[in-house]
């Protein structure tokens, strides 16, 4: 810790992985960093905040609309070596470029029994909840996590962000970052004051695979991640008043996933609560359900609740949007539902 | 071009003009104190298309019933231009029951089946769409036509590629658009073409391509003219680059803090130019002015009315019409 | 039934779906089939099998290959009313062109308030088994599953092949039907003998959103789909022999999923094995573990196994390969281990 | 050109042909009775380059160390000009534990770092990771170059353009190749491709493009010899497409039915072809014809030696090397 930092420094989600990314491009001038509108603007969500000006346009490049062309040039990069932070603006644009992830990005380490490593980033902004719609409002990590040979993390916090930013850059395997615009800790978006956070301003890691318990309680596991993490504290704060106490699983990594902490909560709690604000179904809630399911279904004193979007797109109006995102009424009905 | 046209084009360029006026100062309304995307009547992103009507006011002018659109997330204009029920895209933009699309789609995701217009979110991806409603309709047997807009950071895009290719080997009845207002976000032209006119790749497809220059209504007019009728009767595809300009910002909250020709853009506004060589020439009258901007605001104050009085989606109704 | 057929007509899944997209195509003038090598060569997996001489060029239409503009033509021709039968050659090559499948062709009708229909059949090849390795053995049909608006059937066998066909073809909505190459019973690949079966010659139809029982039991319920179906089928009758009765539910459809009818075979026998060559995690096994873990963990005597490729990409050599799939054997030693 | 490089690029020709005929026959040999796929010593799909040899010759002929190679699903003739090493390539072909890949990718994923070589079997999905090299080549001060290979039914998928839109913008040391074998599997070039030349699409990124007609080797190396220096020399991308031949079928089982050139395919050969020109000018004699024949047959069966004695992995190894 150097002298000028005060312990209580507090800085944004999106303010700390650039600082991140910023701390290891002064350390290895491998690391650089691509995307639309990362350059001069600073990322649409704030990730490479002022990066630019520290680094210019050689190292903190502007790319154009091309997301197969620039993230198969990541992944040539990486192969050669260097060591690329290439960001997908939004996650719900995978789908114009998902061959490079996961055909290529993902699969190059193992196809070529292990000859070739490719050590990059990919970051990029999930969630909803701010009217933007269907193309622009998912989450989608469950779909990432589905497909081998990509690590996959996704903070809730502002401290996790750097730390899990700095362990991802440091990483020789494919890692996709995925974080919440809504717990950027954004001026123009409505934000949680958990997106705001104390964050030491020197470098340091959070390892890659490992949950946290983001509040211990008895009676009742929620796992999650995200932004649904600040809303599950928030939940558990107000049911504390209740006589309600909620453990909370901030799983960080769905890739390794830990599964082990997931466990150990149930076998504490017997009661099993996952939020996700990805879809329902064949995806994180349904994997976590299962990890018990096939590891002891008797540590269940009630059956599992799965709160996610109920398989619906996510729709535009605020009044329909709220009406399938898991907010913090619903996860405190659900609580209550499994202490019922 | 007789008088007539020329006034229908200034006509319709006011009245879209006024239509993205006014949600401009209805968007940002309700957004403060703390300047919230999510917040107000119209939530959201907003990609307002004022400077660019000529394209919209320009291509559209020569369609007809049955003729199909697919356009970008800056579409308002080439709704408006095309036919597109100003009440109902209004009440979609304030997520009412009685927009376009009962409040799920948004401004980006506009769909008016009547019309065969659509809008899109994700770069480029309505090229491809509007490739199968130019093969439906000639499949159909109709003289109809496709037109797929697309901005010119989109051009670099995959699916422009394959879709010209497609339409060119089909033979296809669409005609692409391309309108260069020289910024994608943040990122100039020069930083993300290797080309200073996409008409050059037209070449690529073997199909006509051309750059129209000067952000004027009829240059847009005439060069649409010559490619809708091309792809009217059977001779296949074009492309179209027009180079048009961004008024305002990318999306509405952009500070354009990396705009280097923000000084010159008022004065480069093609509406009053026009209006002012239709003064000159006596094809326009001052009165015309102010009738036809009277007018336009009373349609737009209209449209923003039935929006208004119209009723919020049920937030249980987010669960219907996953399936037909 | 027309006087010329025989009730024991055998034909190969491959055959069966090509008679009824041929079915389909004489019934209505608005279905045609689009896609790579689908017109003289019938489909690399015979899916359209001498349905270009038939129609010709016109109705079944070889494409470049550019499954981005020829997807998204599929959706514009379906928008406009049309019903395209569009083939992605292989599963695998999916992120090419996700962007056209998840975010336009699966969320237009919702995106615009129910005003726009999308009658498209994406139909795709899946699995592995021939050493086509990690870009081509893909099933992959888990991260379909998971997206809202497809709806998404994988047949196991030629009588539903046919009738699913028809069923697809015939719905409003998009729908992915996704074959494996192994059941397809191509003349020049490894199968088993489920893959030629009876099939009527006129049309009919297999709903969508129906589980099958393929085979009834009553100690264990297998669930799964696709040639994983053959296989279990195969390992059912070989433990009969053991006295172990083997319960098969052959899913047909993922989108919609039928969970009663696993609720309802898992309540009987209390023992649920999930066998699936997708991908382990966050996928198909989860999903159906999850479904009882929320509805009543107590129906599970034992801890629910999952057999599905773990989480590896599919590497090429045979015994690598094999070293991953859900084999009989392990299909075996799973229910052993669960009756145990 | 001497008459010493034209022996050599002769030489490489007959390797590679030599190479793809013993694996045709090696492919065969054991799939009946019922020919199965995924039978025998090599399983899997099997897709030659016989009749291209001149691509990857008059190309590779070219190349130094560190310069790299994204090539597609046909790859070998590309490997083996560029150097990749013939027993692992062929143990990996194999399925073998000293693969180049240790059996995991096999034949359309062959990964050689040491030389800066990978293939894949997702269509034009090289160019982008080719860009990638040529910027950490460019990054790291080096004159290295990478070459990207596809054929021409890959020059209409999306990651073309986007490839050499990219590499031009950022004045990539990326020479981009297209293989205009005249089919994508059963699809003629005239079905899938808006234009007769894919040169022509190079000036729509501001390029070089060439179209080479004659699948001639010294033509080959012409062209490529001009844009690898340019390349070189920092002055960007460039675009070559070969006319080529493929003298087999798409993949091993390909009965070509679809075919409509067949019967003039023999006669087309590049090799023979080359042979005669330089028996006629005297720069090869018929005892060297057989000489680099026996030579080569005997590199390629101690490849194919090697492949067989060499160790099948073991089951459980599959689940190494999904993250490093
Ligand atoms: C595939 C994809 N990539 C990125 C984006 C984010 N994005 C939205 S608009 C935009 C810029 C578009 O520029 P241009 O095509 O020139 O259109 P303009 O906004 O100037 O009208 C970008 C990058 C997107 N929506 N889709
Ligand atoms: C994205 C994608 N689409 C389709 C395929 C299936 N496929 C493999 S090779 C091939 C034809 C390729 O033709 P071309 O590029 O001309 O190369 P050639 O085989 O003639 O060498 C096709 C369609 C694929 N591998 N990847
Ligand atoms: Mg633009
Ligand atoms: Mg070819």
């Amino acid at each position: 810790m150097t002298a000028t930092e005060t312990p209580t420094r507090r800085i944004t989600t999106a303010k700390a992985m650039a600082e991140a990314i910023g701390l290891e491009m002064r350390a290895n001038p491998d690391v650089f960093v691509m995307g639309e509108d990362v350059g001069a603007y600073g990322g649409i969500f704030g990730s490479t905040t002022d990066l630019f000006g520290e680094f210019g346009a050689d190292r903190v490049i502007d790319t154009p609309i091309s997301e197969t062309g620039f993230i198969g040039a990541g992944i040539g990069a990486a192969v050669e070596g260097l060591r690329p932070v290439v960001e997908l603006m939004f996650v719900d644009f995978y789908g114009v470029c998902m061959d490079q992830i996961s055909n290529h990005m993902a699969k190059i380490h193992y196809e070529s029994g292990g000859a070739v490593k490719v050590p990059m980033v990919l970051m990029s902004a999930t969630g909803a909840g701010y009217s933007d719609a269907a193309q622009h409002s998912q989450c989608l990590w469950g779909t990432f996590a589905h497909l081998p040979g990509m690590k996959v993390v996704v903070p809730s916090n502002p401290y996790d962000a750097k730390g899990l930013m700095a362990s991802a850059i440091r990483d020789d395997n494919p890692v996709v970052y995925l974080f919440h615009k809504g717990a950027q800790g954004l001026v123009w978006m409505e934000k949680n004051p958990r997106s705001i956070g104390h964050v030491p301003e020197e470098a340091f890691t959070v390892p890659i695979g490992e949950a946290a318990i983001a509040r211990e309680g008895s009676d009742v596991t929620i796992v999650t991640l995200s932004l649904s993490v600040q809303h599950s504290l928030d939940v558990a704060e107000q049911l504390e008043g209740e006589g309600i106490s909620v453990e909370i699983v901030d799983l960080r990594s769905l890739v390794p996933l830990d599964r082990q902490t997931v466990l150990d909560s149930v076998a504490k709690t017997g009661k099993l609560l996952v939020v996700d604000e990805d879809y329902k179904s064949f995806g994180l809630t349904g994997e976590i359900a299962a990890i018990v399911a096939e590891t002891d279904p008797t540590m269940l004193k009630k059956p599992v609740k799965r709160l996610a979007v109920p398989d619906v797109p996510i729709p535009y109006a605020r009044s329909l949007e709220y009406g399938i995102l898991p907010t913090r009424e619903r996860i405190a009905e659900a609580v209550k539902d499994l202490m019922a | 071009m007789n008088p007539m046209n020329r006034l229908e084009l200034y006509t319709e360029m006011v009245r879209i003009r006024q239509y993205e006026s006014r949600i401009l100062q209805e968007y940002h309304a309700d957004k403060s104190p703390a300047w919230d995307i999510g917040a107000g009547l119209i939530p959201g992103e907003m990609h307002l298309a004022a400077g660019q009507e000529p394209a919209a006011v320009g291509v559209c002018a020569h369609l007809k019933k049955g003729d199909g659109i697919t356009a970008p997330h800056r579409p308002h204009h080439f709704a408006l231009a095309h036919g597109v029920d100003m009440n109902a895209m209004t009440a979609e933009i304030y997520g009412r029951t009685t927009g376009l699309c009962k409040g799920k789609g948004g401004h980006m995701h506009l769909f008016d089946p009547e019309n065969h217009f659509s809008c899109s979110g994700i770069i480029a991806q309505g090229y491809p769409v509007a490739c199968g409603q130019a093969l439906a309709m000639k499949r159909k047997g109709t003289d109809n036509v496709a037109i797929a807009v697309a901005g010119e950071g989109a051009a670099n895009q995959g699916a422009f590629h394959e879709s010209l290719n497609l339409a060119a080997v089909w033979n296809l009845p669409v005609v692409f658009i391309i309108e260069d207002n020289d910024w994608a976000i943040s990122v100039p032209r020069s930083d993300s073409t290797a080309t200073t006119s996409n008409a050059d790749r037209a070449a690529g497809y073997g199909i006509p391509g051309v750059r129209v220059e000067d952000n004027d209504v009829e240059a847009v007019f005439e060069a649409a003219g010559a490619a809708i009728d091309r792809a009217r009767s059977g001779e296949g595809p074009s492309l179209i680059e027009i180079h048009t300009l961004r008024l305002w910002g990318h999306f509405e909250g952009d500070a354009q803090a990396y705009r280097t020709d923000l000084e010159t853009v008022d004065e480069r506004d093609p509406i009053p130019r026009y209006a002012a060589m239709l003064l000159e020439s006596g094809e326009l009258t001052e009165d015309q002015v102010q009738e036809i901007a009277a007018t336009a605001d009373a349609e737009v104050d209209a449209a923003i009315q039935f929006a208004l009085n119209s009723p919020i989606p049920a937030p249980e109704d987010a669960l219907l019409h996953v399936f037909a």
